[in-house]
């Protein structure tokens, strides 16, 4: 309970003093506020092991009158995750940080934005209040949009300005979804509302809301703002903005379709979600293709990525809810989500440094890298294995999950997607390995970075594999407060 | 008796009104129509309050009546000053 | 009658609306957008909700269509305030709002009767420390959901001050403001603000038992201290002014330390004993109140500019 | 009709009229005006459902001043945006909208 | 008395509608402002002619009212002065002329 209260107090009271200390101190809060944000985290992990999900009754009111937080596996999973992401990015974000060039803006703005990015982010995974999950949305996009307008260039604004206009659009449709269950239910509670009569509005309610989340988790067709927002956002907020930002929306989603409303989904609305998730594949796959930026490649593989989430709709929801294979879709996909944010911080933070001593990410400019930079090359290189879905990775192992449940579910088509996306993310990962890997040219760049500070990626690359070795751990985790409908029916 | 002159003065104060924006609407350019921003609305604005008054329960309710037609008064007379001013430049300026 | 009244009301306000999408001419529809809010603030009042009206009025109509007639303002001086020619009429787009509108309309015809929190609501407010029910359900009830809220505007005010030129960034907040000494815009700067600070407290403080409260109280002061900056009675601080800093978070602050009082007195997070809730909830109402005046206006000023790079 | 679904309907329809202003302008101004209409149209339907029967809810009251600050904050940034924009680029609109005029 | 009260404010609506007419119809900009202006204190009259009916504390919204619409034609002028910070009762700066639609 401490913990909770600590992992959401904390980035709060930081982002205040952020706005207030000078500079250095600053400097000087961020790594011990990381360290203790780690600290609460391993609390309350260990703390959930033991017993089931902890419910937090704000105010000591109970809901409909007040809000509950409540800490699942996913939660606590996904607190998790966002931690180490968080904690790499700052440290990243410290070193990388050169207060003449960067200017006293771009340095007095980053640390706010990335507090409150992380406060939002851990209100929006506890949060079983539909409004609440609203306020924490709004937070969670108008800090994203301020770290992509931080460096100031008309592209950077643009960009900007595009995820600022389907953020908009997004929290309206949400929030519409939002009225309507009030005016029908008289509760925003995501536990009361499962045991409500369902009411005929429900099902325009849960469109509106899913409709508004596509656009926030940038599910294809509603992708376009996001890799020129990721691709112009510094490399440490790209880092935060790829892995983290998209699994808010996507976890207010599966609040909605398994916990909230798990007797409205109907078949056909679950495939169609799963359908899109395989367009994303596809066409975030062909476009990383061909993009000759290397931030580009990364964040066009997000959309992709982002894709293989929406096939658990069909394969724990609907007609498969409680059946044998859906809690195997449900943990396969949490493994996915965990291993993609893990892999992609990892990309992001090593494209950074890549582009600190090239001056450039387009890709011709990366030849022999690995020469000079072993470390990160390496970093990178892991972090495709976890994307691709190579065993002994965590990707892997979402893979292998999903795909169980697929072909026991007789869905096979959704395996194919799996394997197919594989493929072709080996395939638009190969570009810029080969690239790194090739030989030489040029003599390498005369200044690197500290060995410290190449070592950052390669942490995360090897969290994302180690979520594949060790899978025992966070598969125990998940299973706790697995909701009803995703749970084993066997 | 009370209730009569409610009646009364907010019926004159509309009437202003009316009067004011059909001034408003008929006025051939922007400084006579201002005029019937700041005489007419003001004047009818100050009925109503008056009329309205009449109904008040308490003295705390009549002052601020007062007190709200004293600003509505203030930022019309200012208003229109700067606004004439900036019309004035408009069309100077062209 | 009074049926009479709401149809009329209701039918402008759509004509309103329809005027500030419909309408040629950007500034034509911001000045189509005051009216709306302001007409939207008696449809407040007329469906019971004066709290919301207050918070309209002076959002809704207020701090938002200044807001909206600066940025026209600069976007003229950009040369970019012209619209494109109307292209061909967008049916995709009007068979889609239709839709919406059709769908919302079904919608309100198939809800089942009001479920609401009524009676547990009536139970715990006795308990909340204040007698307005919304107060109670914004400082108490969902006080989490304000906490939020009000970190909302900081992100929002701390991604505004991204947008500054680096040149810019010691400047002081916004365009430079001059006005003619012993003018009428002078003297309307000097003769509002007690005024203005007088209605603002006021709200702020029936805030617990009447309609009010910190948002609308402190929106009162943000304006405020705007019609101040314009009139040149005061000027905008420099982003480096660590005093202005921490009024923008002290609201937040408070509120969040109350919080974890409550945490730490055992009560739980966000938590305010019934003894003391009321004097708690002024206070956070307080701090509240004086960082949205500071924020609100620090957001419609603008991020800090030189006043140079026009022409 | 009573008065409640009066307004509810008017909401209704003030939510088509900003969805619409919002998909066919290409101003961005005008687009954050529309964005607004539509939020304070969705505010007015929960209100009416709010005032249902007789007393009304406060709950509703309380998310709506929340729902009106969070939208102005999202429309200040927005703004701000737009101001950045047309001073880097000489026009409010996305380039890639940004044809003909 | 209700009844009376409430067909006074739907003539003070009508006489509202009246100024719309003008923001719609310009032609310029001042002219559009000086409506809002009319509307504004028009919204105030009907604010005080519902007190008696929907509770005094709509003449609290009615205050706010008023105070919002005088900064709001502030605003205006300012806003529209040459450099964005000027009084149109200085000796220089005229109006920012328009960029695009000239009835605007």
């Amino acid at each position: 309970m401490t913990a909770l209260v600590a992992l959401l107090a904390l980035p709060l009271a930081g982002a205040l003093a952020a706005v207030v200390l000078p500079h250095g101190a600053v400097r000087g809060m961020v790594p011990a506020l990381s360290v203790a944000m780690l600290a609460a985290t391993a609390v309350l992990v260990a703390g959930l092991s033991a017993q089931a999900p902890t419910r937090l009754k704000l105010g000591q009111w109970p809901p409909p009158v007040g809000i509950v937080l409540e800490v699942d596996g996913l939660a606590a999973a996904l607190i998790a995750m966002t931690a180490l992401v968080m904690t790499a990015a700052a440290l990243a974000a410290l070193r990388s940080e050169q207060p003449a060039a960067a200017g006293a803006r771009a340095a007095f703005g980053f640390w706010p934005l990335m507090l409150l990015l992380w406060a939002a982010l851990n209100a929006v995974f506890v949060s079983r209040d539909l409004f609440n999950l609203y306020v924490g949305l709004e937070l969670l996009s108008l800090a994203s949009v301020g770290l992509v307008a931080i460096g100031g260039k008309p592209e950077a604004l643009a960009a900007a300005m595009r995820y600022m206009l389907f953020a908009l659009v997004g929290s309206l449709l949400y929030l519409a979804g939002v009225v309507l269950v009030y005016a029908a239910h008289g509760t925003l509670d995501i536990g009361l509302l499962a045991d409500r009569t369902p009411a005929k509005p429900d099902a325009l309610a849960l469109a509106l809301m899913t409709a508004g989340l596509m656009a926030k988790t940038a599910l294809f067709p509603f992708h376009v703002w996001l890799p020129p927002a990721h691709g112009s956002a510094p490399a440490p907020a790209s880092a935060m903005l790829s892995a983290l930002v998209p699994k808010a929306s996507f976890v207010i989603l599966l609040r909605l379709w398994f916990e909230a409303m798990p007797d409205r989904a109907q078949d056909g609305a679950l495939v169609l979600l799963a359908v899109l998730g395989t367009a994303a594949v596809i066409w975030g796959s062909l476009r990383a293709l061909l993009q000759t930026r290397l931030k580009l490649v990364v964040a066009y593989s997000t959309v992709a990525q982002i894709g293989y989430l929406f096939l658990v709709f069909p394969l724990a929801g609907g007609g498969s809810a409680e059946m044998p294979w859906s809690a195997g879709a449900w943990t396969g996909v949490l493994f996915l989500a965990l291993a993609h944010g893990l892999a992609k911080a990892a990309m992001f933070l090593a494209v950074g440094q890549w582009m600190a001593v090239t001056g450039s990410d387009r890709l011709d400019a990366m030849r022999g890298l690995a020469t000079a930079m072993p470390m990160t090359s390496f970093a990178f290189a892991l972090a495709a294995v976890t994307l691709v879905g190579l065993p002994p990775s965590g990707g892997f192992t979402g893979k292998y999950l999903l795909m169980t449940s697929a072909f026991a579910a007789g869905q096979w088509m959704w395996a194919l997607v799996l394997a197919g996306g594989g493929l072709l993310a080996a395939a638009y990962l190969y570009r810029p390995l080969a690239i790194l890997f090739a030989r030489a040219d040029a003599p390498g760049p005369a200044t690197l970075p500290t060995r410290g500070m190449q070592a950052i990626p390669l942490c995360l690359a090897g969290a994302a594999i180690a979520l594949g070795i060790a899978s025992e751990t966070p598969f125990e985790l998940l299973s706790i407060g697995r909701p009803a409908a995703a749970e084993d029916g066997s | 008796m009370t209730d009569l002159a409610t009646h009364v003065f907010t019926g004159l104060g509309v009437l202003f009104f009316l009067a004011g924006s059909v001034g408003f609407l008929r006025f051939p350019d922007i400084f006579s129509r201002l005029h019937a921003l700041t005489k007419a609305d003001n004047l009818g604005l100050g009925f109503i309050a008056l009329g309205v008054a009449f109904q008040a329960g308490s003295w705390r309710q009549v002052a601020l009546l007062a007190l709200i037609w004293a600003l509505v008064l203030l930022a019309a007379g200012t208003v229109s000053q700067l606004v004439a001013r900036h019309a004035l430049r408009e069309r100077d300026g062209r | 009658m009074t049926w009479a009244l709401d149809a009329t009301l209701c039918a402008m306000i759509l004509a309103v609306a329809l005027a500030t999408v419909l309408g040629r001419g950007v500034f034509r529809a911001i000045v189509f957008f005051v009216v709306y809010g302001l007409l939207l603030a008696l449809a407040w009042v007329r469906l019971d909700a004066v709290d919301v009206a207050l918070a309209e009025a002076a959002i809704g109509a207020g701090l938002t269509g200044v807001l909206f007639l600066a940025a026209f303002g600069r976007l003229a001086r950009s040369g970019a305030d012209a619209e494109p020619p109307p292209g061909r009429v967008n049916i995709a787009a009007a068979l889609a709002s239709a839709a919406l509108t059709g769908a919302l309309v079904w919608a309100w015809v198939a809800l089942p009767l009001p479920g609401r929190p009524g009676p547990e609501l009536a139970e715990a407010l006795p308990r909340a420390g204040v007698e307005n029910p919304v107060t109670a359900v914004l400082l108490n009830f969902r006080a989490w959901d304000t906490l939020l809220e009000s970190v909302v505007l900081l992100a929002a005010l701390v991604g505004l001050w991204m947008l500054a030129r680096d040149e810019a960034w010691t400047e002081p907040l916004g365009l430079p403001q001059h006005v003619r000494p012993g003018g009428v815009m002078a003297s309307f700067g000097r003769i509002l603000p007690p005024v203005g600070v007088l209605v603002g407290a006021y709200v702020v403080y029936v805030g617990a038992d009447r309609p009010g409260g910190a948002f609308q109280g402190g929106t009162v002061l943000a304006a405020v201290g705007i019609v101040a900056a314009l009139a040149g009675l005061v000027r905008p601080p420099r982003v480096t002014r660590r005093a202005w800093r921490a009024a923008l978070v002290a609201g937040p602050a408070v509120f969040l330390a109350a919080g974890l009082g409550g945490a730490a007195l055992g009560a739980g997070f966000l938590t305010l004993p019934e003894r003391i809730a009321g004097s708690a909830i002024f206070a956070i109402e307080i701090a509240l109140a004086l960082s949205i005046a500071v924020t609100l206006a620090f957001l419609v000023i603008g991020p800090p500019e030189t006043g140079l790079e026009d022409q | 009709m009573s008065g409640v679904t009066l307004y509810a309907l008017t909401g209704a329809a003030l939510v088509g009229t900003g969805f619409f202003g919002l998909i066919a302008a290409r101003h961005l101004l005008r687009r954050v005006l529309a964005f607004n209409l539509i939020g304070s149209g969705l505010f007015v339907y929960l209100g009416a459902a709010g005032a249902r029967g007789g007393e009304a809810d406060p709950v509703p009251q309380a998310l709506i001043i929340t729902g009106i600050v969070v939208a102005l904050s999202a429309s200040a940034l927005a703004v701000g945006l737009i101001v950045a924009l047309a001073r880097a680029r000489g026009r409010a609109m996305l380039p890639e909208e940004d044809v003909g005029g | 008395m209700t009844v009376w009260l409430t067909f006074m404010a739907m003539g003070v609506l009508v006489s509202l509608a009246g100024a719309l007419v003008r923001v719609w119809r310009g032609p310029g900009r001042a002219d559009r402002m000086t409506g809002a202006q009319l509307a504004g204190t028009s919204g105030v009259a009907v604010l005080m002619l519902l007190a008696p009916i929907e509770g005094w504390a709509t003449l609290d919204v009615a205050a706010i009212l008023a105070l919002f619409g005088a900064l709001a034609a502030v605003g205006f002028v300012k806003a529209l002065s040459a450099d964005g910070g000027g009084d149109p009762e200085e000796e220089d700066g005229d109006p920012v002329p328009l960029a695009g639609d000239r009835n605007d």
